[in-house]
């Protein structure tokens, strides 16, 4: 398969063990950077031949464009006061759609917020993501049998919850593992250091996915690693690591298969940096213009992933414009119809905030949501009189 | 019936609830073959096994996020914080993460979590080991907050926490770790969570405390020779208003005594609900004898900060002579 | 004097004390370029350059714990945390260190940080934006705990904050960054920390609130018709026992206002104080009106939790007619 | 000198580089381990030739030796009830010594609580370490012409606090740098990962010593490390790092010279793993006979730093029974004087742990203070009268 596995830690650790004197070397290791299918059209058949059936190509190609059409609205929603912050996933379609590809249905899937493409591919309905932003909690209640976790908000946290539910698959004798994505700046806070940590060292099978778009918000990739790869943190845990193109769909689905296949039978874990590129702001909230170079925007255009799939597929007839304009309409049709769902839905009760705190709500909660009111004056009397008049 | 310490009433506590529930695992620092800082958890690991007794890297928001992970995932995790003092780092997975998520999912997905934390002062040890945190987890809806004040409390309080769906923050006084035993039986039981215990009835005045302070309060009642209640709150969130109200109602005055600084001490809310629901039957002002408003002082000077008898005699004196 | 926002009232204060002090230095996720998310610190990077105001990797612990040491070396560091929300790991370096510093070293090292960080609900922002955790920090001895609510406060209170020698939680409430301008004067001038302003005098009944929420106070004043007095706190720790004991001394009844959960929240604090020291001036019980005690809600709702000008009238309606 | 510096991280990263195609080397790099002077008398004349003058060797052998016997001493007060809970060093002494041996005297030390070594070398009086053992904060009270931090008991957490403390002299333009000792069992907490991550990417000249002794209580490093060695957690940070013999310490002062100076030079932060062993319990709390072999502890009593320095001195006839024995006398008096200081020294006033709360005691504090109460009624009264006593 071209490069070896796992990348070589080649010495083991004992407390007793002596120490050769007077310089020997205590560990080396090296980190493979994997490419199939690049922005010039080059296709390395040697890794890249019948990595995707054709008709697998093709339903991948409409998840990534409706995706992206999604993200164009919704930008348009948020602009028009129809939708609050919203961080668009423009460019980074590949990374999580390429490992929710190869990943089994019941794997777990435990992400941050700019993996649209992946979750939507395994089923979490569009309109949940989009009712997440719209301000509203029941955008989050992920429907279990998809094995994803609600949106990640404060970042970093989402990696430990990885390594605990692939735990529990370990614990119980499931053969479930567990997929986490966080950013290049996710990537500083000491909680993903802690779960890549307790992964390595409790043999828990998680697959630690970093997706390096080179920001956060406007801090460069530097800022937050200023290693030559991030692939190179997986190091410190002994953990196999690898780098790879994140914006070729081929050489994601690549690395993620054996990823997944090395992980399910040692039951250890294994990093892998997907090297990408926000073509949007960071959020609505965002003006990408007041910190980094158009040039730089424009160069990673050029790469966008899925431009790569539509020349490949047009360089092997497997696709026309007469097929691209059917299908834009499709996609279209799609993210319009998910986009009417979502603001369909009713508005929550005023209510509804308090009902989902406990199972069983503390009589001092169900006072103050009868009453809506936290003075005490009055409070026990208007408590009775909801009570009575919600007969 | 057994007679039983505090720490092997809930060591009895685990091993009835991992022997029930397949679903029940510990992990924690030192909790494996070390049974422990405190020995809480020995013998627990030579019982049922590496998988279900595990010892962690070190590292506080790494044991609470995966326990997470592994409540979300169905099972029942009771982390093991080694001190209150080393919440800290677990602090916001704790708040951001099983605290929210419940409600944030709208009940897609559940925290049945049980962190256990050795908890307050007296027991001369080093810093940050003897502090009193639970008014920060009472102030941070999502969570329900237990301390219990002696063996039989702790085990069916912890037996409670370990099948309440939702998180707990199950605090153990170290300080009476292992400073009396009582009968404890040895079935399984469970005592409410939200409820509080009346120690002993009076008339004259109200004690509200919890965790080793209760001590402190029944030896100031004997010593003051009045008609004292003391009410010992065993779970500080959800806690007991309707026990508190009915007995500051017939008392007419209440002193309040806890470990934890004063200034936004759980005691602050007590004494606040008090006066929205029991303003005219108060004949004084509701007093707070607590921790100082200062750092818990390293060990010479611990007692000197903690309440003790002497305080309290103090404030039921002035409450009672007011 | 110049017509300013809060924003450009702090972005002034801190042009001030950068040029006054080269001890002054600014850390934080996205301050330089970029001005931060909310543009306090725009221009900052280019005016002193990128040695005083530094982009900092995205992890919390790491600003507030460098910080922490920038300070120990006498350094007047001012971290920007960029949400309340984002605290939660930086928790454990403002508890364990930066409060305890200089108690536990008799004052050999001590810690003169300003932690800049907005706060509280109602813009509209996702999860993990819109929380008041100030009670948390509160009770937290050897801390600082301010929140401004005006550009003329937040000018005077952040200098002064800046300048003292212990650590200060500078909390800043984001509903109010660019809703109003006011006349500040362009020379530097401070605030004493631990002084409540009266922002209208009243004799039937005083307010006491903070942050965000005087605005909402005044709008219920102004419903009311009534002779209601207004206390704004700016700094919540130590705070001004003494103008809130006078005002209710004269008005006889309270009520406390604030975006924080019910139940020890500081209104809590306040109110048990105010028992304390007004017990035989009071007319009414101590309310309080403040968020609930659930988890913010996303942003659909927030304006449900959130204390208004209708909650708070009901609670002064109630509280006079008592 | 017989190693490279900084040990190779061969590429540099740029968002806009081109991805070469398949698979390529994105990172490579190895880690080197350093031995002079062995446990079976092995001397390596090539690096150690010169390294620490006779005299300084001399002194260097007093200082471990005293303390050690200070250690000894605490055990045995802890044991009759004199002194609280204590960590002991024993076997440990080289690895801070010789650390603190290099430094300059104005560059920081910021270590945990198993550094007595190397802080009495730097002139901490060994009255402060035991005062603060003995429950008295004035033990912390360092002096801050030593330039070292008070004892860190929350595990992981100082390290943040030697990067900011570089982190300032770097802003002033001092020459000054940090050193910071942690345990293996540190390198699991989240502060340590920020901690490198800072001082690598803000260019911060620090060094972080590791020292890993193989147990962070009962846990062996493997729970906290399962990777071959804790050195190659530097390679997350991009970071130069190298693994020594921590027993050594011919072998601790030459990668301490190199490291400090290479960080001198550079402005970066340098990593190294001093491989110890912790002889005694964790603490005077501890019992290590319930988790760990004798035979292990055997074989690094065969390793103790002490005796090995013992056995060159006397092959170089440096060194004899007799000159052995007064050193002892002399150490032994050394030692217990200083726990008569600490025992000397006065118990604080009750109220003292008011004093340092703040620059300016909020006037309720003082209240609090005065009345040695909470509770309000006669507060103020007794306040007055306080007040008025005290003249
Ligand atoms: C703990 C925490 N700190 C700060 C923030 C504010 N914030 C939101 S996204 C972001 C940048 C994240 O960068 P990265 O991890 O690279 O992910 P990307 O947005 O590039 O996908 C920041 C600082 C947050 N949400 N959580
Ligand atoms: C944050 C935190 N968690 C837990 C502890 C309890 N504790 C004290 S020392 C220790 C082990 C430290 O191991 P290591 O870092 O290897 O240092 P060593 O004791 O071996 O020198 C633990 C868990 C603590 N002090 N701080
Ligand atoms: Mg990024
Ligand atoms: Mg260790």
């Amino acid at each position: 398969m071209g490069y070896s596995y796992p990348p070589s830690a080649n010495m083991t650790r004992s407390a007793i063990a002596d120490f050769p004197m007077p310089i020997t070397t205590a560990f080396s290791t090296e980190i493979k950077r994997v490419s199939i299918l690049d922005e010039h059209g080059s296709f390395d058949e040697s890794l890249g031949k019948g990595l995707i059936p054709d008709p697998d190509l093709l339903r991948l190609y409409e998840a990534m464009v409706t995706c992206r059409i999604l993200d164009e609205i919704a930008f348009r929603l948020q602009r028009s006061g129809r939708m609050g912050t919203y961080p668009q996933n423009m460019g980074q379609e590949a990374t999580s759609l390429g490992a929710s590809y190869v990943l089994n249905k019941d794997d777990w899937m435990v992400t941050c917020y700019r993996e649209n493409c992946g979750l939507f591919w395994r089923g979490v309905p569009m309109e949940s993501i989009l009712l997440h932003w719209m301000g509203d909690e029941r955008g989050n209640a992920m429907p279990r049998e998809h094995f994803t976790t609600p949106i990640a908000v404060p970042i970093g946290t989402q990696m430990l919850h990885a390594t605990g539910l692939a735990w529990a698959a370990k614990y119980r004798g499931e053969k479930r593992i567990a997929a986490t994505f966080f950013g290049d700046g996710a990537s500083s806070e000491g909680d993903f250091h802690e779960a890549c940590n307790f992964a390595a060292n409790l043999e828990i099978p998680v697959v630690f996915v970093c997706q390096n778009n080179f920001w956060a918000i406007s801090s460069p990739a530097t800022v937050n690693c200023s290693a030559p790869t991030v692939a190179q943190r997986a190091i410190a845990y002994g953990m196999p690591t690898i780098q790879v193109d994140g914006n070729d769909l081929f050489a994601v689905v690549k690395v993620m298969r054996d990823a997944t296949a090395w992980v399910r039978e040692h039951g250890k874990p294994h990093f892998i940096e997907m090297v990408t590129y926000r073509l949007g702001d960071h959020t609505t909230a965002d003006d990408a213009r007041r910190y980094r170079d158009q040039l730089e925007v424009d160069k990673w255009k050029g790469r966008d992933p899925i431009t790569r799939i539509f020349n490949y597929m047009k360089s092997r007839s497997l696709w026309d414009d007469a097929k691209e304009a059917a299908l834009r309409e499709r996609c279209e049709k799609a993210a319009n119809d998910a986009v009417a769902r979502a603001e369909g839905i009713v508005d929550p009760q005023k209510n509804e905030f308090f009902d989902s705190m406990y199972h069983e709500l503390p009589a001092d909660l169900v006072l103050q949501r009868d009453t809506r009111q936290t003075h005490s004056l009055g409070q026990s009397e208007s408590a009775s009189l909801t009570a009575s008049s919600s007969h | 019936m057994a007679n039983l310490n505090l720490v092997q009433a809930i060591n009895l506590a685990l091993i009835q609830e991992m022997e029930k529930d397949e679903r029940v695992l510990l992990l924690g620092e030192d909790i494996g073959l070390n049974g422990g800082v405190f020995r809480v958890t020995d013998g627990l690991q030579a019982r049922f096994g590496k998988s279900r007794v595990v010892d962690t890297p070190l590292a506080e928001s790494g044991i609470i996020g995966t326990a997470i992970g592994l409540a979300m995932a169905g099972l029942r995790p009771i982390p093991e914080i080694q001190f209150e003092g080393f919440l800290g780092p677990a602090y916001d997975q704790i708040t951001t993460h099983a605290a929210r998520m419940r409600t944030r999912t709208r009940g897609a997905f559940t925290i049945p979590l049980t962190i256990r934390i050795p908890v307050g002062g007296g027991i001369h040890a080093p810093e940050l080991h003897s502090d009193s945190p639970e008014a920060i987890y009472a102030h941070t809806p999502g969570l329900k907050v237990v301390m219990p004040s002696s063996p039989y409390d702790a085990k069916g309080l912890l037996i409670s926490a370990i099948r309440d769906p939702d998180p707990v923050m199950f605090f153990e006084p170290k300080r009476i770790y292992r400073s009396f035993r009582e009968e404890v039986p040895e079935d399984e039981y469970t005592l409410p969570l939200g409820k509080a215990r009346t120690v002993c009835s009076g008339n004259e005045l109200t004690i509200v405390s919890w965790g080793a302070s209760v001590v402190q309060c029944m030896q100031a009642i004997e010593k003051s020779g009045r008609d004292i209640e003391l009410v010992d709150l065993r779970t500080i969130y959800p806690f007991d208003i309707d026990a508190i109200e009915e007995s500051v109602k017939k008392t007419g005055r209440c002193v309040i005594v806890h470990e934890a600084p004063l200034t936004c001490g759980f005691g602050a809310e007590i004494s606040a609900r008090i006066m929205e629901r029991c303003f005219l039957h108060l004949e004084a002002p509701v007093q707070r004898v607590t921790g100082f408003d200062t750092i818990m002082p390293y060990y010479k000077l611990e007692l000197d900060y903690l309440p003790d008898a002497h305080r309290i005699s103090r404030a039921i004196d002035d409450c009672l002579a007011y």
